[in-house]
């Protein structure tokens, strides 16, 4: 499915769907309520079938943190970026480590490194920090005064 | 009678390819013209590295104890762990201008991962890698160094 | 000629002009003791320049070449090293059976040593059960991996003891059926009548197919119960890291060590004993010319070049073959040597009482 | 939390395996439980080699960090060059030479081939066959060789810059690899004589650590581990960056799912990069190795993703610039941290011999699961 086709099918799926342009590839931007039925019916949908969930990552905009979720589909190789935009005080999503297994350690890394709640989640812990460590160290206000060297 | 011909053949065919294996193993056993090992430090003579090879910034210098650096400040900026460390200082010219000059080197090879941004960077050609690759010192300050010599001056010409 | 079993009489001589019997015999008793500490400390240092010089060739290395002549001397420096350490004892462990382990299986390579025939005439005790001896004692090493393993309080240590109990006492099976076999050739279990019986020929040629699969089993068996790779799952130390002997250190890891070499050493001079007749050397029937000059060879040299050439076959198995599972281990022992040595005794006494042997 | 060590409620005995041991190849921690000898459950603990490198890079210029990357696959450290290169090259907008295209690939195969001889020769050793690990340096260090005459350095090139290599090719090089690819030739078939072949490694490798080809698609699996269930996932031949559309080689997959499957594609991948190799090395054309750049680089504001197939996985850069000299916000979508989350997934059920195998088929480097 080319680029316009998988807008157009998006564009059936979802009441109003923002589309961000100049991009490599489509980007979707997403409230986070429809969030986790829609990834459920992107994974599932017949002509969609985005099977294989390649980067989770969250961005840190100062005001509001970004989820950013690139997916791609094994079988129909079109590939979609969906953005999901969290609050910056609260940051909760709900998980999707239950459609794509793969999720389940990229989401505990984002906890770890940004402090993003992934609700659901079978498992979230610190993943590459020590338990008691204090803060979200991917931040931009995040300041180590030991650990971090300023050249 | 058809499982034991399986049987049997299980075993035999397991024993060619252990003894496949075993043969060769013998095989490096026997040819000892086949071992690779270097003896360091003993072949620190005839060891030749080749002139590429990475192992830590020196900076040259001629007969005439000059050197090219103009103090630019290139390296410094294009090193990414603060490895080198430019001090400036300004000389008069015959000509009674002031102009910026090099007064210290620094180079923290303890900081230093070779990456040679710096050489790149360098509009003079001023430094380069050397092939030193043996660094151990007892104490850890020996490893930060002055490059430019003592009572070493910027080459007449460059700029 | 002078062989070793003049000295050794001559010895005897003295000593019973001087001394009472009892004397005598406690004398002798303390020599021999003597004897096997040096024999152990001088195989120890062998075995182990002897294993890391083959694992080198065949992985293209040299190997240890910097202490003494050709780093000949590497062993003494390594154990220099060991004795010079602290033996650490960890916290919770059974200081009594963790300390006693490395020497009950010390003592134990020890006893095995005495019915072994070192060369003509050469043999602490020719005790008429001698092979009956030998596979009685040499279970008893289990019982010491046992002890280091579960008196460690450490994980690995009780996986790796509980691995090598299970394959001792597997292993053991086979290796004694293959003894077996040979016993019911000679009639005897004493090892002076095994090694004359093969005057005109050794087991291994003499006893047909039935005594090579047997031989094969015997080497394949005891490389197991000498937890040697491809056998060492009581080591394994890419699974277990060091398996039983994990938390020993020292002198006392030292013995361990020791007692692994020891005991190739031994088994090895047992199949050397039972299949390629001990000091004997190499007879064919009748040719009395080519029997002189082999004769002319010391026994000694023969024995020992047997063994070390077993010794050879066992680390070449080493440095070529990847480890088995703890199942599949156990799979080959009871699917494939049990059953194979089962019919090959069978085999074997149909041969020895038909005597179709040579 | 980790858990109170000693057994679970059920009796199992709960294990550390890591982060010092032997078969973990670095400081990779696993808490496991076992009931017996058999595997309950396999829990990675990560972070011993966390350097944060994302951050690391929000404060250095594009140019400065592709070197930090060298550091985190360190086998395939031209590769992972390659991908922040090209993700920089895609926000300059610049088209490189194509000289530097092709000494790109060849760089990259030569990293490939050493980085599946060292797998390999740990991979034996993790089975408990010592000898193949030398065996396989040997050939490892001829690769070496060329790559310090050629880069300056044996491991951590830094020899991929945006717009193309840093230095030209040596004068020797071509000579040499193919010296090497003729040597190379010869050894690749002892390496199935000693290893492959062997029946108790097969027996060790076959039926073990099954993964479904729906199983590794979910867990993110890439690179050998994926194609070795059966999923096509080589993003040379998905999406052919740099000249890899021009060569003809064949994208190894291996239905069988368990460690010998993935064992095979990576045995035979090793021939296929010989077979690049032999295209590519008579072919280099003439011309500029560096397209002309800026001193100091800016990207464009906007987000930019580059993806480039390591001897692991799928190796992904994402930039997102805010059009200064340093990027915004960069992650690297490392293929040993999804392939290592199916981990536990493989060895259930196993014995502990079968997860050092796992292990070693998964071919873990860990300072790129931690970064």
């Amino acid at each position: 499915m080319n680029k316009e086709e998988l807008k157009a099918r998006l564009e059936e799926m979802l009441p109003s769907p923002s589309f961000e342009e100049g991009a490599e590839w489509t980007t979707v931007l997403l409230d986070k309520g429809v969030w986790e039925g829609f990834a459920r019916e992107m994974r599932s949908a017949e002509t969609l079938e985005f099977d294989y969930l390649f980067c989770v990552t969250a961005v840190d905009w100062r005001t509001h943190f970004t989820m950013v979720y690139h997916l791609t589909s094994t079988t129909r190789r079109h590939m979609l970026v969906v953005k999901v935009r969290l609050d910056h005080d609260e940051p909760v999503i709900r998980t999707v480590s239950d459609i794509w297994r793969t999720a389940e350690f990229h989401e505990r890394e984002a906890f770890d490194l940004f402090g993003v709640v992934f609700t659901g989640h079978p498992d979230l812990r610190r993943l590459f920090m020590t338990d008691e460590w204090q803060g979200w160290p991917l931040r931009k206000d995040y300041e180590d005064p030991v650990n971090m060297i300023k050249l | 009678m058809a499982f034991l011909k399986k049987y049997i053949s299980d075993v035999l065919g397991a024993a060619r390819s252990l003894l496949k294996g075993m043969r060769l193993t013998g095989y490096y056993f026997t040819h000892h013209k086949e071992i690779i090992t270097q003896q360091y430090p003993d072949n620190r003579e005839e060891m030749k590295l080749p002139e590429r090879f990475r192992g830590e910034v020196v900076m040259l210098h001629d007969a005439r104890n000059e050197h090219a650096c103009t103090g630019c400040t290139a390296c410094e900026l294009a090193c990414p762990n603060g490895t080198i460390k430019i001090i400036t200082k300004f000389e008069t010219t015959p000509e009674g201008k002031k102009k910026k000059a090099l007064d210290t080197f620094i180079y923290h090879l303890e900081l230093c991962t070779m990456c040679n941004l710096c050489i790149e960077a360098c509009p003079t050609d001023a430094i380069k890698m050397a092939q030193n690759f043996e660094h151990s010192v007892y104490d850890r300050s020996k490893l930060t160094k002055k490059l430019n010599n003592p009572g070493s001056k910027i080459r007449e010409g460059v700029e | 000629m002078l062989s070793i079993e003049n000295i050794t009489h001559s010895i005897d001589a003295w000593l019973n002009g001087k001394f009472s019997p009892t004397v005598v015999l406690l004398l002798e008793s303390v020599i021999v003791g003597l004897c096997v500490i040096g024999l152990f400390a001088v195989l120890g240092l062998v075995l182990v320049l002897m294993e890391r010089k083959v694992s080198a060739y065949m992985q293209v290395r040299l190997g240890p070449n910097r202490v003494g002549p050709a780093g000949t001397l590497q062993t003494v420096a390594d154990t220099l090293k060991l004795a010079m350490k602290e033996g650490l004892t960890p916290d919770g462990a059974d200081k009594l059976l963790f300390n006693l382990a490395p020497f009950l299986v010390i003592v134990v390579a020890m006893m095995i040593l005495a019915p072994v025939a070192f060369a003509k005439g050469i043999q602490i005790w020719d005790i008429n059960i001698g092979v009956l001896y030998i596979t009685a004692i040499s279970s008893l090493s289990v019982v010491g991996v046992l002890m280091a393993g579960w008196a460690s309080n450490n994980k690995y240590s009780l996986l790796g003891a509980m691995r090598s109990g299970a394959q001792i006492v597997s292993y053991e099976l086979s290796a004694g059926m293959s003894v077996i076999s040979i016993v019911v050739l000679t009639g005897s279990l004493r090892i002076s009548d095994i090694i004359t019986s093969q005057q005109d020929g050794w087991w291994l040629f003499k006893g047909h197919i039935p005594a090579m699969i047997s031989f094969i089993i015997f080497i394949i068996a005891v490389t197991a119960e000498t937890n040697r790779a491809p056998f060492d799952l009581a080591e394994a130390e890419s699974e277990l890291t060091a398996g039983f002997h994990t938390e020993y250190s020292g002198m006392r890891f030292a013995l361990f060590f020791l007692a692994e070499y020891v005991n190739v050493f031994i088994v090895c001079a047992i199949a050397a004993t039972l299949f390629l007749g001990g000091w004997m050397p190499l007879h064919i029937g009748h040719w009395a010319g080519f029997n002189r000059v082999m004769d002319y060879i010391p026994s000694s040299l023969w024995f020992m070049g047997k063994t070390f050439f077993l010794i050879f076959v066992i680390m070449w198995f080493r440095w070529t073959f990847p480890r088995l599972r703890i199942d599949q281990l156990l799979n080959l022992e009871w699917k494939y040597l049990l059953p194979m040595s089962m019919v090959n005794l069978l085999l074997m006494t149909v041969i020895s009482i038909e005597g179709w042997h040579f | 939390m980790i858990e109170e060590l000693g057994t679970t409620e059920q009796g199992d005995l709960v294990i550390n395996l890591g982060p010092q041991h032997p078969s973990t190849h670095g400081v990779l921690h696993l808490v496991i439980t076992l009931s017996g000898e058999t595997i309950r459950k396999v829990e990675p603990h990560l972070g011993y080699i966390h350097r944060s490198i994302e951050k690391m890079c929000e404060s250095l210029s594009y140019r400065q960090f592709i070197y930090v990357t060298s550091r985190m696959d360190y086998l395939s450290s031209h590769i992972n060059n390659h991908g922040c290169a090209l993700c920089v090259e895609k926000g300059l907008q610049i088209e490189i030479p194509e000289r530097a295209k092709v000494i790109r690939v060849l760089m990259d195969e030569l990293t490939r081939l050493a980085s599946h001889q060292l797998w390999w020769g740990a991979m034996a050793m993790d089975v408990g066959a010592l000898t193949p690990f030398f065996h396989a340096f040997r050939e490892r260090e001829s690769i070496n060789d060329i790559m310090e005459e050629t880069c300056g350095a044996r491991l951590t090139m830094n020899y991929m810059v945006p717009g193309g290599v840093m230095a030209d090719i040596h004068p020797n090089f071509q000579k040499k690899v193919k010296e090497f690819v003729r040597y190379f030739n010869t050894k690749i078939d002892e390496y199935d004589e000693l290893v492959t072949d062997n029946i108790i490694f097969k027996s060790r490798m076959k039926g073990i650590g099954y993964l479904s080809p729906e199983s590794a698609v979910s867990y993110g699996c890439t690179g050998p581990t994926a194609r070795g269930s059966g999923v096509s996932c080589d993003i040379r031949k998905l999406y052919p960056y740099e000249v890899y559309g021009r060569v003809s080689f064949e994208e190894v997959i291996d239905g069988g799912g368990d460690c010998f499957a993935r064992y095979n594609v990576r045995m035979q991948e090793m021939r296929q990069s010989v077979s690049i190799i032999e295209q590519l090395i008579d072919n280099i054309p003439e011309g500029e190795f560096q397209a002309k750049t800026k001193a100091v680089l800016k990207l464009p504001k906007g987000e930019f993703y580059s993806r480039v197939e390591t001897a692991r996985g799928e190796f992904g850069v994402y930039i997102i610039s805010e059009g200064g000299t340093t990027p915004y916000r960069i992650k690297f979508r490392s293929p040993g941290f999804s392939n290592l989350s199916a981990l536990d997934h493989m060895a259930r059920g196993h014995k502990i011999g079968d997860l050092v195998a796992i292990m070693g088929t998964l071919d873990l480097v860990i300072p790129d699961i931690d970064r």
